[in-house]
């Protein structure tokens, strides 16, 4: 599928961290072909979100607080929700994006480089793609 | 005398409480400033980058402050970052020991031009937190030496069980211990000897001019197996 | 048996020396937030403010964000002074130990609804690092206690010269030490204690119940007077 501005893809933020959120939020207001369905910050608000706002695709952080972002996919994936999940973290990329997409992650993106990546990356996931860096592409 | 004997052995006591308070005092501020100060300072480039965009086609002053404000942030960013791994190391996100390992291995790699790799055997008996940390500690002592002062190729972390319970080593195919050093050892040697008693270990340090060093703790006896798990 | 005692005494020293190394780990730390971070930060600040004045005039979105923007780094920096006032403490800018309790007293009397103030005598012996340091750390514990405790009016911290050298005590009129306290002492009051041994000092503390308590905390000889006073 092809989103445009009359029909934009609609993102969900999963982020424990209400300023996170904002920001990201603003930045894909910015956005046309993007738009912010929802945020949830734990992953029982996470689930409900998916089931009830059917995003397109999610950003997931993998420190929610005592929850790890990681079992959230491996939840969306065991209750059958296919949309494309993108994993951004603190975390050490080379150690942590396999762990991701073995989780069932479509792609991984450091918070500090996010705000150049953030949308570029949900395109990629969006249209069918994994979305890495590629120095982690060439390890893997 | 016995009472000589109780006071040091107090004053012993009192000195490790002591480095225990302040290992969970950095801990602590380990994670404070990779979830709360790492996250605001996330939020802020954010926004600074949406104030960025808002200036794309402008040529006006602002848009050089927005940037500026951006580039700082972003690098708050990963020096908060970097504080934090050094800080919080073994226990942020509750990592098992060969994950610590692991991404000690990585910075290694990418810090110094020399691999190092982790083995970790299958069934290791479950560790105390207590000595995950002091392991922890030991292996990136002896990491940081071969790097610092051997020049190695290669630098193997191993992880292995044994009879005795595990045993940890940190072989590098570098220089060797100088035939000069002096009498006694360094702060650094001291410190993981001494990390090894504290957790009822043994430790060694094996050494072959030009060839390289290995250093090797090993579990006398592995209390883990038998007792009650700790919850780490 | 010899051997034993020897074997203790060395493992006091150990973690008497990682103590120490800790300390100056968590000094560089504080003294990295401080400069660096809090430096950075504040520039951010600034910048923030900048965007935030070219909006002055309009209503659109990105003015909330600048505004957004500007406060949460406002509250960073704060953050991360408080982060660093912590850690660094009595080294911060190379303080006398006079000027680190001042500050000790303002922090209290802001955080807490007690006043606190320093005397200082006129004429004290020089003090080595290492005293100042434990000298601050045990009159910080003490006026946390006093103020988290005791619900005190006031607390005064005293730092007189002596016969034997110097005296430090810290002084509250809140309520005294409840008459059921477990019969060991907490850790804070049993560091407070083992500090003074470090520097060879004498510890005490009085309570009457109603009125108070006083920590006392007494050169027992003044070194400092007849060596070459250590740079600090
Ligand atoms: N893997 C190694 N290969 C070759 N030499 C080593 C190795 N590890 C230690 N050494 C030698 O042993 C000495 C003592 O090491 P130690 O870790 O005790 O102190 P340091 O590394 O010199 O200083 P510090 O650890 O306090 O920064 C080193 O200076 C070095 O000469
Ligand atoms: N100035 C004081 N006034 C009244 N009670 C005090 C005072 N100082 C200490 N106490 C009592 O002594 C107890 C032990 O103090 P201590 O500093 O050892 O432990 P704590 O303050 O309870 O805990 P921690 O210092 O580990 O946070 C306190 O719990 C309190 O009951
Ligand atoms: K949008
Ligand atoms: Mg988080
Ligand atoms: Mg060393
Ligand atoms: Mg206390």
């Amino acid at each position: 599928m092809k989103f445009t501005a009359e029909n934009p893809a609609k993102i969900l933020i999963v982020d424990d961290h209400a300023i996170v959120r904002y920001g990201m939020g603003v930045l894909l207001a910015g956005a046309n072909d993007l738009t912010l369905c929802g945020e949830a910050e734990n992953i029982d608000e996470a689930i409900k979100a998916v089931q009830e706002l059917k995003p397109d695709a999610a950003v997931i952080d993998i420190v929610l607080k005592d929850e790890n972002g990681l079992d959230l996919i491996r939840k969306l994936r065991s209750n059958g929700e296919k949309l494309p999940l993108l994993v951004m973290s603190m975390h050490n990329e080379s150690t942590h994006a396999e762990k991701a997409l073995r989780a069932g992650a479509q792609g991984y993106i450091m918070k500090e480089d996010a705000d150049e990546v953030l949308v570029e990356a949900l395109r990629t996931v969006l249209s069918g793609k994994l979305h890495v860096s590629d120095g982690i592409h060439e390890k893997m | 005398n016995q009472q000589l004997e109780q006071n040091i052995r107090e004053r012993a006591q009192m000195e490790e409480a002591m480095n225990e308070l302040s290992a969970r005092e950095q801990r602590r501020i380990g994670r404070d400033l990779h979830d709360s100060l790492g996250q605001k300072l996330t939020g802020a480039v954010f926004l600074s980058r949406s104030l960025l965009n808002h200036f794309k086609h402008s040529e006006c002053e602002q848009k050089t402050h927005a940037k500026t404000l951006n580039e700082t942030l972003k690098s708050t960013v990963s020096q908060v970052r970097n504080m934090a791994r050094g800080l919080a190391s073994v226990t942020l996100n509750e990592e098992s020991l060969e994950e610590s390992l692991e991404q000690l291995a990585d910075e290694m790699s990418s810090l110094y031009d020399t691999s190092c790799t982790v083995k970790c055997a299958g069934d290791l008996p479950e560790l105390t937190r207590k000595t995950k940390e002091q392991l922890y500690f030991i292996a990136r002592e002896a990491v940081n030496n071969a790097a610092r002062h051997a020049k190695p190729k290669h630098i193997t972390i191993r992880l292995d069980d044994s009879d005795s319970g595990w045993t940890l080593s940190i072989e590098d195919d570098g220089a060797g211990l100088p035939d000069d050093r002096p009498a006694g050892e360094g702060m650094g040697l001291r410190i993981m000897r001494h990390r090894a008693t504290r957790i009822g270990a043994e430790f060694s340090i094996h050494s072959n001019p030009g060839k390289g060093t290995s250093i090797k703790v090993e579990s006398k006896q592995s209390p883990q197996k038998t007792q009650k798990p700790t919850k780490t």
